[in-house]
């Protein structure tokens, strides 16, 4: 805060050249790291936790003794659900504060955003949320689920489970569009039906004519890409409508612990979600995290899976910066390559196109907002960005 | 303010800004500059509502035409030859629509930056004026078509990528946006244009042309009486806000490497009308000085106290528009000796003057 | 007719309407070149409807208004003034922002269109013309004064002088006298009177005084048809005028002037 | 489109026309009277939204007895409040109007977000509420009409006609006239113009409170529930002529239908756009809209 006040200062009265902007990387033992989130507006919701999933990793590390012997310090900026702002903010991280790497976005418009000026600054972005792959920056590190780990697995398990009649129903932005781009190619290929395809603008809460046509469809089961609150007024008016989990049941991909509890788990239940991670999940390390979150957030916080990318994303760096022995972004970019680690989510190994090899769940949402895990890939899933058969010949270099 | 301190003041204060690159850090420079993009907004902001008594909340749709047709090109600068821009590829689209086409064409494409908000204003302007549409009507129709203009692109995303709107460029007319002293040049770059902006628009100001908006918006029917046909004075300098925008959204995009639904929108549109009302709606100076402190402040308040912001950004609404409906430049105005009146800081066509 | 043979405004059969209520019933008029006319009425007698109905700025439902022979009915408003035809309007219709000196200069110049505004300059003969008029309406020392500024009467007057500045064939002038002291209306007699001959004038009225003042043919409104045509002096002695000014039997009103029917 | 689909698509059309009027109803009545355009008018609705989910909260599934009250006083209240504070102070400013009322509705999302969080909160429909009517057999088999929906289309209808009978059969709604048509002579002729614009102010308030009930019915209630309602409520009320509270149930009818049928053939972020295209091509067909007020007052606007 401190150095945020002498800053101003300098800035509105033209004074102080240069003099002042000697904090740079590593005063005093200490290595500078941003979370870059929105605290503020629609997405506040969901990137809070996250931040906070982000914040817990930190302050654990720095308890343990730091990394390569420097204590973390972090700057937070708020991305303020507004795509400009992140990539302005990201700037000032780089250039100001000369952070060495930053965890942070949400939405596929913010990572966008950003990454002209990551790659001008030559930064590092952990980014922890699922998405619609098509990029692979050699200055973010991708964490969250490539489309062949959540989009491919999810219609395979619908297929497996006999539901050939698909509907795709999406809020209208990148990620439903592209998804469902490489579902229908898949679907196509696989010789079951497309029923439909919708999009409802963000935060769009009229699903009336939506309800209208997918009953003219007569789908078997609806593959869900809405996001934030367009899924309570979906569920509710589907619920209206007179349908169920058992009359068609919709498999979603933005549905998590925390969105489930704020749905209301009733409206839920019996629904069906597939992600890399659920708070459920019974391994050793996700007993640990779970713990800790909840000790320090509240006991009946619920964890999702962008957070636990997000708090593997920081010991991801530690690992890199350890292993290349630098805080130097394209050092530990090139260092990260191979690692692997026992994470809440299971084991997984960071490739070489920056994203992650991890294994797919498919959960079923009981009355708790608690999802119950029903199907598994099998092993750990290689992340494609690119989609063979939607996008042939196009790959990372 | 006396006759002696203005032109002072504004000498340093000119001075101060081109000299910024050398003492600035390089994030306040970034910062500046696009500040000083987005005030050139206001200038036309200024022309159509304070002295034409206009007031649209739809800027952004012509702020959004000015930076598309610059992104939509530089997207296909960075797009190698023979490829679809990445974004129509993930939504599907096989050839590149036809309004994309000429975009490849960099000398067209910023003709465009100024042409397309330009006729766009003047068609909006027409299709209103020419019905006498008026007033409150009229904040509502240009709000609704920027809705619409958004809607449209958020909606359409093989044919203008959505809501991530078009981003990651990386030459302008073979210049490389990515190079070394880039930052500097472009900085100073938007510093000229506003400058001439500046001096343009006070120069039309001073002419009869602003006279008669003066006199349109105090009373058109007068004027229209006395012969003159109201809706052309408000038609051009509705197509002069709109060409401001344009330009300003053009140099915004350039600065920020993206542009996207959310930049132009209703909140975005209402936003510069209010930094214009603060600083003061009458006064071309008061209305880029009002919009560039505001920005500042917002970035410094927003990400110290982000929830304070809003709370501060709504009272501000309501106090400029209560205790100071002439902004700043009026307040400065209205401490002068009251007659004999010259022409004051209030009163657009002297601030720039030498 | 008067003695003028040439006519230059002739309103025929003019029926205006406003949600079924007829300001103006099939009303005809004839106004010659040069001649100074004053309409008087009661409230509703159709005076201001009749002027808007000149200028354009209401449409009637049937009837015409032909302006040297040509009709101008469906002419748009600023094409009708640039005919030259310019109206006062009842409340002061100056530019509040402007200065008084910018008030004139407005109506004075001669081109209208957008580019001419641009490019055209203020003139040695248009400064010299305004300096005069600012002389001629007494408000030479608050010439760079905002017109927002001025006292009632003033702005009155102003808007006088941007009528005359704008050099008008026809003058139409909706109660030119509201709001002015004695002195103030004489000399607005004063002045209509001098205008008369080089310009035709329509003046429209309630007070009497003023009327008496430019001694002129006077044309009685009422319930949006021409009552009566005479001079002042006639109409005063005319029991069916004191009627539809008084509301009341004839016989009881005589002893009153019209005058004193202002409302 | 088949006729089951067509029925089901009117039905929309309806019940989006019954939440824009309700919406509408408040704007029609402080625009036309006051000369306000009040941008924080949405937050009404989300205040609405808000004190029903609290009613909700505090006596369970028949929470709708005190939601109702609760949603129409407490928004009236705050009406009531904005404009003896701000809106007061700026009559004849309507452009004023709208920015100052534009940073309260800033200052009320905020409250909103810090009080409840910037995701809805849900409220859950009453048990009797939940279901639907379908026909069976015939040409119109499997159509639906959800109860909710049902709920939302008769409660629009029941304010729509305490609106009228207010206004065309109350001295209260004589005043009201007497002030729309002309505010002098009303004013001098013995109504308290301060108090009715007041009064009206505060109406119009509560029945985006009420609105408010009717949208937690269908979707979730969040801090930018208004602001997604306020542009198509200005249009329904530029549409339906200002001032004219037919003229905005015509016009909702006519937006609500327009929308259904677009979302029939077109996505819905291309319905809106088009939607929004159409009314301005509309005015310049009908530039003061579908029952315009004749008032010498309206010239000045």
């Amino acid at each position: 805060m401190s150095h945020k006040i002498t800053d101003h200062k300098k800035q509105i009265t033209f004074l102080l050249a240069l003099s002042m902007l000697g904090s740079s990387a590593s005063a005093q033992g200490t290595v500078k790291v941003g979370v870059l989130h929105s605290l503020t507006g629609t997405m506040s919701i969901s990137e809070i936790t996250v931040a906070n999933a982000a914040q817990l990793a930190i302050d654990q590390i720095n308890a343990a003794g730091g990394v390569m012997g420097k204590k973390i310090e972090v700057v937070k900026e708020d991305g303020a659900s507004d795509w400009p702002t992140f990539a302005t903010k990201a700037e000032k991280l780089l250039t100001q504060d000369k952070v060495v790497t930053v965890f942070g976005g949400w939405t596929s418009a913010s990572r966008k955003a950003m990454l002209p000026v990551f790659e001008k600054n030559k930064g590092l972005l952990f980014y922890p949320v699922q998405f619609e792959g098509n990029e692979c920056s050699p200055n973010i590190i991708y964490t969250g689920a490539q489309p062949n780990q959540q989009a491919l697995p999810a219609l395979e398990w619908a297929l497996s489970k006999g539901y050939k009649n698909i509907f795709l129903l999406g809020s209208d932005y990148v990620y439903p569009r592209t998804a469902n781009l490489i579902l229908k190619k898949h679907i196509a290929a696989k010789g079951a039906k497309l029923a439909g395809e919708e999009y409802v603008a963000l935060g769009g809460t009229e699903f009336s004519s939506v309800i209208n046509k997918i009953k003219a469809a007569k789908p078997q089961i609806i593959i869900n890409t809405l996001n934030g609150d367009s899924n309570v007024s979906f569920f509710k008016q589907y619920q209206a409508a007179g349908y169920s989990a058992t009359t068609l049941p919709v498999i979603s991909f933005s549905i998590a612990e925390q969105e489930a509890q704020s749905i209301g788990p009733a409206l839920l239940t019996g629904q069906y979600a597939t992600w890399n991670y659920f708070q459920s999940l019974p391994n050793p390390t996700n007993k640990k995290f779970v713990a800790a979150y909840q000790a320090k957030y509240g006991k009946n916080a619920a964890i999702t899976d962008p957070m636990a990318h997000a708090y593997m994303d920081v010991y991801l760096w530690k690992a890199a910066v350890e292993k290349a022995k630098s805080f130097e972004p394209s050092a530990v970019r090139k260092a990260i390559v191979g690692i692997s680690m026992d994470s809440p989510l299971g084991k997984i190994t960071v490739a070489a196109n920056g994203s992650l090899t991890q294994a797919v769940y498919t959960g079923q949402s009981g009355a708790g907002g608690q999802f119950k895990v029903i199907g598994q890939s099998k092993g750990v899933v290689t992340p494609q960005p690119y989609d063979a058969l939607t996008f042939p010949g196009k790959s990372c270099p | 303010m006396n006759r002696v301190a203005q032109p002072i003041l504004l000498v340093v204060t000119a001075g101060a800004l081109l000299l910024a690159p050398f003492y600035l850090s390089a994030y306040g420079l970034t910062l500046l500059g696009r500040v000083l993009a987005l005030s050139i907004a206001a200038i036309g902001i200024c022309v159509v509502w304070g002295r034409g008594g206009i007031l649209s909340l739809g800027q952004g749709l012509f702020f959004g035409l000015g930076g598309y047709s610059l992104a939509m090109h530089l997207k296909l600068a960075a797009t190698p030859k023979g490829e679809l821009p990445d974004f129509m590829v993930y939504n599907g689209v096989e050839a590149l629509p036809w309004f994309w086409v000429p975009f490849v064409n960099g000398p067209f494409a910023l003709a465009m930056v100024v042409i397309l908000p330009t006729l766009a204003a003047a068609a909006v302007a027409w299709l209103m004026f020419r019905r006498r549409i008026t007033g409150v009507y009229i904040s509502i129709i240009t709000q609704a078509l920027v809705l619409a203009f958004v809607t449209w692109l958020n909606g359409s995303q093989g044919l203008t990528s959505g809501t991530n709107g078009i981003t990651d460029f990386h030459t302008l007319l073979g210049i490389d946006l990515r190079g070394e002293h880039i930052a500097r040049n472009l900085y100073w770059c938007t510093l000229m244009v506003l400058g001439a902006a500046l001096l343009s628009t006070a120069w039309l100001l001073r002419t009869h042309f602003g006279t008669l908006l003066t006199a349109i918006r105090d009373n058109e029917n007068r004027v229209r009486f006395l012969g003159y046909h109201p809706a052309a004075y408000k038609i051009a300098a509705f197509a002069l806000g709109g060409l401001l925008s344009g330009l300003s959204g053009a140099l915004y995009t350039l600065h920020l490497g993206t542009i996207s639904p959310a930049m132009i929108g209703v909140t975005f549109s209402i936003e510069l009308v209010i930094w214009v009302a603060l600083g003061g709606r009458n006064s071309l100076l008061g209305a880029v000085g009002g919009l560039v402190l505001g920005q500042l402040a917002k970035d410094k308040i927003s990400s110290a106290v982000p929830d304070a912001w809003l709370y501060l950004m709504g009272t501000l609404f309501v106090v400029v528009v209560l205790v100071l409906p002439q902004g700043v430049a009026g307040l400065l105005e209205r401490r002068k000796p009251a007659a004999p009146r010259r022409k004051t800081l209030g009163e657009v066509s002297d601030v720039v003057s030498p | 007719m008067s003695s003028h043979p040439e006519v230059l405004l002739e309103v025929q059969g003019v029926t205006v309407s406003f949600d079924g209520f007829k300001a103006l019933q099939n009303l005809s008029l004839s106004v010659p070149r040069g001649s100074l006319r004053v309409l008087i009425g009661p409230n509703g007698a159709g005076k201001s409807t009749l002027l808007d109905t000149i200028i354009g700025k209401v449409r009637p439902v049937s009837g015409d208004v032909r302006y040297r022979g040509q009709s101008i009915i469906t002419w748009p408003e600023h094409r009708i003034a640039n005919l030259g035809i310019c109206r006062k309007f009842q409340a002061p219709g100056v530019l509040d922002g402007l200065s008084v000196r910018e008030n004139l200069r407005v109506a004075a110049k001669r081109t209208k269109g957008v580019w001419a505004s641009l490019t055209r300059t203020t003139g040695r003969a248009e400064t010299q013309r305004i300096a005069e008029l600012l002389e001629l309406i007494n408000l030479t020392g608050k010439a760079d004064q905002r017109a927002d500024s001025l006292a009632h009467g003033e702005k009155q007057w102003l808007e006088i002088g941007m009528v005359v500045a704008s050099d008008p064939e026809l003058l139409l002038l909706d109660e030119p006298t509201a709001g002015m002291t004695a002195q103030e209306t004489a000399k607005t007699a004063e002045l209509i009177r001098s205008l008369s001959g080089r310009h035709t004038v329509l003046v429209i009225d309630h007070d009497m005084q003023f009327v008496e003042l430019l001694d002129a043919p006077v044309t009685v409104l009422h319930q949006g048809q021409v009552f009566c045509e005479g001079d002042l002096a006639s109409l005063r002695s005319n029991a069916d005028v004191m009627e539809i000014y008084l509301g009341r039997p004839k016989d009881e009103g005589h002893h009153k002037g019209v005058g004193y029917a202002q409302t | 489109m088949d006729s089951v689909f067509l029925f089901g698509q009117l039905f929309t059309g309806l019940s989006v026309a019954s939440l824009l009027l309700l919406t509408a109803l408040g704007l029609a009545l402080s625009f036309g009277l006051m000369r306000v355009i009040n941008m924080a008018h949405g937050e009404f609705l989300m205040v609405g939204g808000y004190l029903t989910f609290l009613a909700a909260q505090a006596v369970g599934p028949g929470f709708l007895w005190l939601a109702f009250p609760l949603a129409f006083v407490g928004t009236a209240l705050l009406g009531a409040l904005l404009e003896a504070t701000v809106i007061r102070r700026l009559y004849g400013r309507p452009l004023d109007t709208l920015l100052a009322t534009w940073g309260i509705s800033l200052i009320l999302q905020q409250a909103a977000r810090q009080i409840f969080g910037s995701t809805g909160v849900p409220v859950t429909a009453p048990p009797w509420l939940n279901g639907a009517v379908t026909i069976h057999g015939g040409p119109l088999d499997s159509l639906t009409f959800p109860y909710v929906r049902l709920f939302v289309i008769v409660l629009a209808l029941v304010v729509l006609g305490g609106m009228w009978w207010l206004l065309n059969r109350t001295r209260f709604g004589m005043h009201v006239r007497a002030v729309n048509q002309n505010r002098e002579v009303a004013s001098i002729l013995g109504v308290n113009t301060r108090r009715l614009d007041l009064l009206v102010f505060a109406l119009g308030a509560g029945i985006a409170g009420i609105a408010g009930v009717g949208l937690a019915m269908l979707s979730p209630v969040n801090p930018t529930v208004g602001a997604a309602y306020i542009v198509n409520a200005f249009l329904v009320v530029v549409v339906g002529g200002v001032g004219s509270v037919l003229g905005a149930g015509a016009a909702a009818l006519l937006l609500g239908f327009v929308t259904a049928l677009a979302e029939g053939l077109t996505s819905s972020s291309l319905a809106q756009a088009t939607l929004l295209i159409l009314v301005v091509v509309f005015l310049q067909w009908k530039p003061r809209g579908l029952i315009p007020t004749q008032s010498r007052a309206l010239e000045e606007g």
